[in-house]
Formats: C-alpha cells, structure tokens, sequence
C-alpha cells in the first residue's frame, strides 16, 4: 500500500481493496485485450466483408449474470468489512472531536483538552465526533476511516491504533476558506507513556495558550509566524499594522485595547489582506484577560 | 360513445402538433411538478417524523375553517375549469367563457383567503427567521417555514393558472380556441386540476394532523 | 408535394430565407438543426471557460499560493464544476446531437413542441448568462463547491444565489428538452418507424430524457430552498433552526447523481450508433442495448445515497444504498460487451470517431471499475472525498461523456456542417489527448489512495510529485484539445465537400445531403427494417 | 386538426356535478375524523381520504379514465419515482433520529 496501515480498519479496508482492484484489473485487461484483438482481427481489408451475427441470447444471459455474482461478490466484501469497521466494541475508550471552521479539538472524559489527537497504541478508541459551524469531516488516511461531523447532530468512528507513530488528519468536506489548512496530527503512543499524559503531567500550560486552543483560536492563527487564514500571533503586541475599520484604512499600533476589541467585535478592523471571516466567540472578561496576557508575552 | 382517440403512436402527423401530442406533453410536465412538490412533501414528511409533537401542536394554531373554506373553492373552481371545457365542447362559447371567468373568480378568492391568513400569521410574529419564530421549539420553526413555503409555492401556481386561464377565455372569445381546437383550454384544465390535487394534500397536512 | 416547397427543402438549413435576417435567423429559429448548433456553439463556449479554469487549479497545485490567493482557488473549483456539470455536459450530447438528429433520426420534420425548443435555448442561455455573471458581481464568485452543501452554502457571503438561480433557469431548460423528446419519440416516429427499429442514440435519450423529467425538478427545489434559505432564514438545512444538512444532501444528489446518467447515457447512444457503422455490422444484441439504457436510468434514480457513505447518514441507509450501486454497474457491463462483441466478424475501419469511441471504452471501463471501488463501503471510508473520486469522476465524465462526444463530434460533423475535417489531425489530436487524459487523472487516482482530500488549495509534501505529474498532463490534454478543435474549425471554412454518406452509415440522417436540407426529409420516408442493416 | 383526432367523452356535464358532491362530501369527512381525534390513524385517515380526492379528480376532471393506457402507465412511472425517493430516504431518517439526535 501506499501509507502505513496503522489500525485495524486499515487491515480490513486493504484487504478488500486487493480483492475489488484485482477483479477490476482483470476485467479491464479482459475487454481491452478483446477489443484490440478484434480491431486487428477484423480490420477492414480489400475483399473482406462483414458477415452479419445478430447475437445471441445465450451470450446476453451469460454476460448479465457473471457481472450480477461478481457485483454481488464485490458487495459483500465491503459490507462485511464496513459491519467490522462500523460496530465499536463496548468496553472502550472515548473522544470528543469537535470540528469547527478550521480547526480540530480533541476532548478527554478526564476534561484533559488538546488539538493533537493522543491515544494509546493498541487499545480501541471512540470517536465521538461533533461541529460547531459547517460540515466537516475527520479523516485518517493511515487509519483508513473517514466520517462526517454534522452540526446539530453526532456520529462516530472508532478504531485500534496498530502502529506507533504520527498520522496525517485531514479534513475532507469542504468548509470554507481555510479547509486546506484544517490538519492536525493523530498521535500514537505506548500505553504507558499515553497514561503520563492523560493523567496531566505538562496539562498546566499556559492559560491563554489553553484559551487560544479551547476556542479554536489557532485554527486562523498561528504562534510560530506562519500565515494561516488569519494574521499570527507571533510578535503581535506592538506591530505595525495596516487595519480597515469600515471602509477606510487607518495605520494603528497593535495594543491590549486592540486585541479585546478583536476578539469581542472581530469585524470592527480587519487587518488589510485578510479575509473577514472570524467568528464572534464568547468569552469571559476573565478568559480575555488570560488571553491578551499571553498575547503580550508572546514573541 | 365511439371512442375516437388517435391511438396509432407510429404515424406523423402532417400537423405537426398533434391533440394526443399537445396533452403528452402537459401530463409530462406535471410529472415534472409532482416531483418539485414531491421534494417539499418529502421534507414535511421527513421533519413531522422528527418533531411530531411539535407539528401537531403547531398545526391546531392554523384556522381550520379557512382552510376547509379554501379547500372547497378550489375544488369548486376545479369543477367549473372542467365545465367550461365540456361547454366550449358543445359549442356553448358563452356558457365556456362564463364557466372560465368564475373559475378565475374563485381562483382570485383563494389567494385572497390565503392574504388574509398569511397576514395574521404574520402579524402575530410568526414567519420565516423571525425573532417570535426563533424564540419557539425547533420543530415549530420548521412547520411554519414548510407552511409557507409550501402554501406560498402552492399560491404562486395558482396565481400563474389565473393569468392563464384569464388569457384562455380572451383566447375563446378571439376563438383561437374553439370547439375543434381546445387543446389549449384542455391543457390549462390538466393544469388548474392538479394545482388542485397540491392542495387536497396541503389541507390535511398542514390544518388536519393536530 | 408542390413544387414550390421542393425548391426550399433541398436549400440547406444552414442558408438564410426565414422570416429573420443574420443572427437573428438563428436565435429565433424553431428549425431543430439550427437549435442543435446553437447548443453546440453555446455549450462548447461554456466548455473553453470551464478547461481554462481547470487549467488555472492545475498550475496553482505545482506551487500553490504563488498565481492565485486561497480564496480565488476556492471559487475556481466552484464555477469550474458548476460550468462542466450544468452548462457543458448535461446539455451536452442531448441539446447539440440530439435536437439535431433525434427527429431526422425518427423520420420526423422538427420535435414535438420546436418553440418550447428554441425557449429553452434561451433559458439555457440566460440561466448560463447568470452564472458567469455570479463570478464578477461584487459578493464574489460562488466558493462553495458545485454541491452547495448546507450550511455552509447558508452561510458564505459569495454570490451563492445568483449562480444557483441561474441553475434553476439551465434546469427548466433541461426539462423543456426531455419533455421535448419524450413527446416526440412517442407521437413523431415516421410509418414504420417501430420501437425497436429506433436507432439506439433515440433509445438512450429516451432513457436520458426521463431521467431529466423525473430527477431535475427535485434540484429546482432544492435550489429555491437555498435561494430561500439565504434570504429568508427558513432553515430546512439550518441547524440551529431545526433543519437538518444531511436532508440537503438527500435533496441534491436525488438530482444530482441520476445527472450523471443524463450526462453518460447519450454518450453510450454514440457509441451505440458508431460501432455497427465502422464494423459495417448490425450492432450486437439491440435489445439488450436497448433495455440496458432503461435499466441504467431506472437503477441510476435510486444511488444517490452512494455519495453519502460517510456522510452520518443511517448505517442501514448505507447497505442498501450500496447494494443498489452495484446493480447499476451490470447494465453497463452488458453495453460493454456488445459493443466489443459487434466488432466480432465485422469489417473494422478504424477512422477517427471509432478510436474515441475505443478510447470511450476504455476510459469508461476505468470509471466503471473505480467506481465499483469507491461503491464498497468500507473503501468509500477511505477513499471518499480524496483525490481518488476526482480521479473517478472525470474519467466518466470528461473520459466517459467527454470522449462520447468527441465520438459524436467527429462522426457527424460532415453531416452537421456540409464538410470533412482532416482525418490525420484527428487521430494525432486523439493520440495526444488519450495520453494527457491519462497522465492527468490517473495521477489523481495515486493521489487519493495516499490520502490527498480534494479541494485542498495546498498539499503535503508527499503529495508533491503527484501533483506536478497530473499537471503535466493537463498541459498535454490542452495541447490535444487545441489540435483538435484547431483541425474542425479549419474543416468548418477549408473543409472538403462532404459526401452524403461518408461513413456508410445506415440510419436515416445518411440518406438526407450534407448539409441537410431544411425541411428534412423531402417525403416522409416510410421504414422497412432496423437502423443498422448493411448489406 | 381533423375532426377525427378529438376525442368524444367528458361531454355530458352530470358527472362532473356529481364528482364535485363526492369531493366537497370527502372533504366533510376528513375535517369530521380530524376533529374525533383518533390519534393513532388520524394522519393515515387524512392522507387516505386525500388520495382518494386526488384519484377523483385524476379520473374524471382531468380525463384519465380516457387517456390511452401509455399516459397511464407514464403517471404510473412519475408516482413511482416519487415514492422510491421517499422511500429510500426514510430508510436514512427512520434509522437516524433518536439515538444521535441532540435534544
């Protein structure tokens, strides 16, 4: 296969898969075979002519059943696998996902929050999986597992992590501006060292950080300078900026003032060059103290 | 009654427009309108599953006597599109024109029925993405969305049949429609008749299931 | 017959003498050959705007940020698809060939209704007009994606209604042309002109135009509510308001997927038409060909659940709607294998519209095959919303539909047009677009099984390589397309004289004079056997 | 058009009164059984009287007792086509509301 088979999904859906192509495979290079066999066959030549054969019941039954059973077959297969892939085992473990425009967060039963995906090698997870905007959708390349996140309603995934490592997660239903960017990572971990953290050692980061996080805040923005949808958060305090605060454009300092009034009426100054699509998103006085300290510090 | 209708499919028709053809082609585009109406009645059908009790309790604010009133002019207007058809038939061009105009008639007090009705709604808060609307259980919304959606569509095609059968009895008494060519009248008679059936089954939909 | 009606049906329809003069002959025609080029001008305009664009998405993914912003690529994808779809490939085959041949090929003088004809040109044209107009209004083109997904489709402040008003007006359109059709076929069939002596192009737009008859209303509603949705707040797609997205999706594929049979079905009718005559064959089981067209429309109305895999629709939903999928894909099989089968014992000449008819095959065997791939639940969790559908789709649609047409293209352009083009400009231009085809899409197929989601404006770097090589290939699918439109233009001003019956084919369009004359057929021609008789 | 192709039925002006005594009857009928409350068949009461309203007019005012066997079989195909797609999507809502439904 192309990308590491990382689950048990990925062992069902690639074995299926190997039937399915092989079967596709040799049909194909059936009827090109027979095509080009009879074009140079048949091809016209002085003298020859086309002796009429007005077909034959028989052939039509033959090559309307042999596809039926093969189809038949086919389906089978993938239910069979997609029945292995869709029932969850009972005793298991289980995550919040929580999608929203552009960005993942994963939530443990413990209250323990993060926008990395961690979870322990070889024990089954369930994923419960949310939005809070658009459709989304949680997709594991590595896992072979793929489904919607819908607001106002909940579905989910479940998988066992068969690999140590970091996995790609994309989001595959188109949402807007920033779906490209909407990744995150799925990171497998020996049971002991996943029990480490989840039980909090290093969970008390900075509190604006963990805002930032919680509130989706990162999705648009980053704190290492990269571009995302958003202007990043690397070194704001005290930029120069460009902003349009409605329609006219006007040359401002980046101060505490300045960010409150981002975050409470995000459309008041929009930094020239981006797009205004930030979302109004509650917060309390308290948390907006947090969050522009540690906007302050950040450098 | 020697039954004379041209059943020969394979012949051409020097014509070119022929009866049978003209009204194929009406009934095809009905089917075109069931399938419109047929997606909305799916969403009613759809979202009462789900909110029931809301849909019940929202219906039993709709006027029932209205409705029934409404229901039986148009039914009244239906009987008539097809007398008058019957009429311009038997060559009774007057009887036909009258037949049509109170066709029209109750065409016209329909939607005038439907005016005052969309109006008190209205007036009491409630239409679509309203803040009295808004306030209300979710199942609410959506039954008041999908009644005037579905009533609003509903108006506007017979609205669309009144103009037409408006043009239709300047067209019999011009006698571009006549007793010998009324597949004009005949097709908007097919027309008027099934924006009739939409509201056999708006009526207990939306006024009866409390 | 009078002697005065002679003299004008042996004047070509493409020469002036109706009540209008210049353009207006034309855009106020009722004649269906006149209509049928106006589609084929109209659609293949809509086509050179749609490859331009795609063209544009190409190079942004060799380096993306570096020609076009995020926001643009998003908008590009959007109107790319909306154009292909609606304005190019659903029309396509039925409104250009099919106005054109359908009644010739019925022994008819003109469709059932040619005013409605000529009305839904028009409609197709100012549905169109509003679409293009959506991408320059301040508001911004639509960035939704063709599909329209609720909410974000509520939500967005790009011009979503106004493209999805102008695909309300294309699809009255479409219904005008199926009922158009339907009505003909049934009361327009010349003495003699049985059923099953129908050409087999007659049979598939038949299916074709039931399908436009009993599927696009439900996307006209779909579309109103949207329309509704944004400017009212109705909120039947609106969570927060009760509604539920998963029913907009129910809504637009029970349009949109049937749309993909109203897309291949008269693709498969060329191919159907073209094979006996380059076999000099009666086509291999008309019947079953026949069926299978009705038996594709019927099974292809009932899928639509099959884009919805992943879509947190209810698992039972998902079983059935895979099981239906499968079913689909066996009369299409059963097309296949005729075709191939009418080769058997033939006389072959391999001219230019065989090879894209071979080509056809091929390429629709691809997507047939894939699409069994992604029909298989526990793949389509894989492989759903990944490059590997991209991949699947346009090998129907451009290598399906697309190349069909190109078929239909090649084969009756000198009946259309009076002219033959230069038969080894086709076939280099052929061998040129079969390999760009290839190399562009197959490439994708890579892409999704290493996990590539679409409608990503930028990549992962193990992506990279990929995307430069399906790239690549779009540059030499251009450079085909180029030659080939290139060689029919010139054909159209430089062309040879074309004979009656350069093919020595046997449905009735061959016994009429290239150019056909404007009222067709002199006298009614009365039919004695099937459509594919060579002696 | 010749005289030959019109069809001669629906001429007499009797049926037509008295199919509108069967509607404007039916539709007394169905207001009475909505206001007896029969909670558990009133919708499939309604819709049932409905369809039989909608049948008469089908037959009578809109002449499909004439129509050739071909239109009939047309309608047949149309109504079907409606009731799969219902069909088919309830085989999604009917398995989905409940269990993940936020309340």
């Amino acid at each position: 296969m192309f990308i590491p088979e990382a689950s048990n999904s990925a062992r069902y859906v690639d074995a299926a898969f190997l039937v399915i192509v092989g079967i596709s495979v040799a049909l194909l290079a059936g009827v090109t075979s027979v095509m080009l066999f009879l074009i140079f066959r048949y091809k016209r030549r002085r003298g020859t002519k086309a002796e009429q054969v007005e077909g034959g019941t028989a052939l039509e039954i033959i090559w309307t059943v042999i596809p039926v059973v093969l189809v038949l077959v086919m389906f089978v297969i993938g239910e069979r696998s997609f029945r292995l892939i869709r029932s969850a085992p009972r005793e298991i473990m289980t995550i919040r996902v929580d999608a929203r425009q552009w960005s993942w967060m994963f939530g443990y039963d413990n209250g323990r929050q993060s926008d990395q995906l961690r979870v322990p090698l070889g024990k089954p997870v369930k994923l419960r999986l949310s939005s809070r905007d658009v459709l989304h959708s949680f997709y594991v390349p590595a896992f072979r597992i793929k489904e919607d996140c819908v607001p106002g309603m909940e579905t989910y995934l479940w998988f066992t992590p068969q690999q140590q490592g970091s996995f790609d997660i994309f989001c595959t239903e188109y949402c807007g501006l920033g779906h490209s960017g909407m990744l995150a990572k799925v990171v497998v971990m020996p049971e002991k060292e996943f029990d480490e953290w989840y039980a909090g050692a290093g969970a008390k980061g900075n509190r604006g950080l963990q805002l930032l996080l919680e509130k989706g805040c990162l999705g648009c923005h980053t704190t290492d300078g990269t571009l995302k949808v958003g202007p990043t958060f690397k070194g704001i305090y005290g930029r120069t900026v460009t902003v349009v605060t409605s329609g006219k454009e006007r040359t401002i300092t980046v101060d505490g003032d300045y960010l409150k009034r981002s975050v409470l009426d995000p459309g008041a100054d929009i930094v020239k060059g981006f797009p205004p699509v930030m979302p109004k998103i509650p917060v309390t006085p308290e948390e907006l103290d947090a969050i522009e300290d540690y906007l302050e510090h950040l450098r | 009654m020697r039954n004379t209708v041209d059943r020969n499919e394979g012949s051409i028709s020097e014509k070119h427009l022929d009866y049978a053809g003209a009204k194929m082609g009406m009934w095809i585009f009905l089917f075109t309108e069931i399938l419109f109406f047929g997606g909305l009645f799916l969403l009613y059908s759809v979202y009462r599953v789900k909110y029931l009790a809301d849909f019940h309790s929202s219906a039993s604010e709709l006027d029932i006597v209205l409705g029934t009133a409404n229901t039986i002019i148009l039914l009244t207007s239906s009987m008539f599109m097809a007398l008058s058809i019957s009429s311009l038939r038997k060559g009774r061009k007057g009887r036909s024109i009258l037949f049509q105009l109170i066709t029209i008639g109750l065409g016209v007090f329909f939607l005038v029925n439907k005016y005052f009705e969309w109006s008190a709604h209205i007036h009491q808060g409630i239409y679509p993405d309203s803040p009295v609307l808004l306030d209300m259980a979710r199942g609410r919304i959506i039954f008041f969305s999908l009644y005037y959606v579905m009533t609003g569509l509903h108006g506007l095609h017979v609205l669309i049949g009144v103009a037409i059968i408006a043009v239709m009895a300047a067209f019999t008494q011009r006698e571009t429609v006549s007793p010998l060519d009324f597949v004009k009248l005949e097709n908007t008679g097919l027309y008027w008749h099934f924006v009739d059936i939409v509201w056999i089954y708006l009526f207990p939909l939306f006024y009866l299931i409390t | 017959m009078p002697a005065e009606s002679m003299t004008t049906s042996e004047r070509s329809y493409l020469q002036e003498g109706g009540r209008f003069k210049g353009v207006f002959s034309w855009i106020f025609t009722t004649d269906h050959k006149r209509i049928g080029i106006l589609y084929l001008a109209s659609i293949f305009t809509f086509f050179s705007i749609g490859v331009i664009i795609g063209l544009l998405m190409r190079l942004n993914l060799i380096e993306p940020g570096r020609f076009i912003s995020e926001r643009t690529y998003n908008s590009l994808f959007t109107v790319h698809g909306v154009i292909q779809i609606f304005l190019f490939i659903i029309p396509g085959i039925p409104a250009s060939f099919g106005n054109f041949f359908l009644p010739i090929h019925l022994g008819a003088r003109d469709v059932a209704f040619p005013r409605l004809n000529i009305f839904s040109w028009w409609l197709y044209i100012s549905g169109g007009a509003l679409v293009i107009l959506s991408i320059f209004l301040p508001g911004g083109a639509p960035d939704t994606g063709w599909t329209f997904y609720a909410p974000y489709s509520i939500r967005t402040t790009s011009n979503v209604s106004l493209a999805a008003s102008g695909i309300f007006i294309v699809g009255f359109s479409s219904i005008l042309t199926g009922l158009n059709f339907v009505t003909t076929i049934h009361r327009l069939r010349a003495p003699g002109m049985t059923w099953f002596r129908m050409p087999l192009f007659i049979w598939s737009l038949y299916a074709t135009a039931w399908t436009q008859i009993l599927a696009t209303p439900v996307l006209a509603i779909t579309l109103l509510l949207l329309i509704l949705e944004r400017s009212f707040g109705i909120g039947f797609f609106e969570p927060l308001k009760g509604g539920d997205p998963i029913m907009f999706e129910h809504l637009f594929w029970m349009y949109s997927h049937p749309a993909v049979y109203i897309m291949i079905l008269p693709a498969m009718g060329v191919v159907s038409e073209i094979f006996p005559v380059f076999s000099r064959k009666n086509i291999f089981g008309y019947k079953a060909v026949a069926f299978s067209s009705l038996g594709i429309a019927f099974f292809g109305y009932l899928v639509w659940g099959h884009h919805m895999f992943t879509s947190g629709m209810s698992d039972i939903s998902r079983v059935i709607f895979s099981l239906i999928t499968f079913l689909v894909a066996v009369p299409s099989g059963v097309k296949v294998f005729n075709w191939i089968a009418t080769m058997y014992k033939g006389s072959v000449r391999v001219d230019s519209p065989l090879l894209f008819c071979l080509a056809f095959i091929f390429l629709f065997s691809i997507a047939g095959l894939t699409g069994l791939i992604i029909g298989t639940l526990s793949l389509n969790l894989y492989l759903h919303g990944t490059y590997f559908i991209v991949g699947h789709f346009h090998y129907t649609m451009f290598g399906g539909a697309g190349f069909g047409f190109f078929a239909g293209l090649h084969y009756w352009f000198p009946k259309m047009f009076g002219r033959m083009f230069n038969e080894r400009a086709a076939k280099i231009a052929w061998l040129i677009m079969f390999i760009g085809f290839n190399i562009l899409y197959f490439s994708m197929f890579l892409l999704g099984l290493q996990g590539m989601p679409r409608r990503y404006f930028q990549y992962l770097p193990q992506f990279r390589m990929n995307h430069i090589l399906s790239t690549v290939g779009s540059w030499i699918l251009a450079a085909g397309l180029l030659i080939m439109f290139g060689n029919l233009i010139r054909a159209l001003f430089r062309g040879e004289k074309a004979p009656a019956n350069p093919w020595g084919g046997s449905t009735l369009e061959w016994t009429l004079p290239s150019p056909p004359g404007r009222e067709n057929f002199r006298e009614t021609p009365v039919v004695r056997g099937g459509p594919y008789t060579f002696e | 058009m010749s005289e030959a192709i019109v069809p001669r039925h629906g001429l007499n002006s009797r049926p037509y009164l008295l199919v509108w005594i069967g509607l404007v009857a039916l539709t007394a009928a169905t207001v009475t059984v909505a206001r007896l409350n029969l909670t558990a068949f009133a919708a499939l009461i309604s819709i049932g009287i409905a369809t039989v309203k909608a049948g008469l007019v089908l037959i009578f005012f809109m002449h499909l007792k004439y129509e050739p066997l071909i239109l009939k079989v047309m309608l047949g195909i149309a109504l079907l086509a409606l009731s799969l797609i219902i069909l088919l999507t309830f085989s999604d809502v009917w398995y989905r509301w409940g269990a993940h439904v936020h309340p």
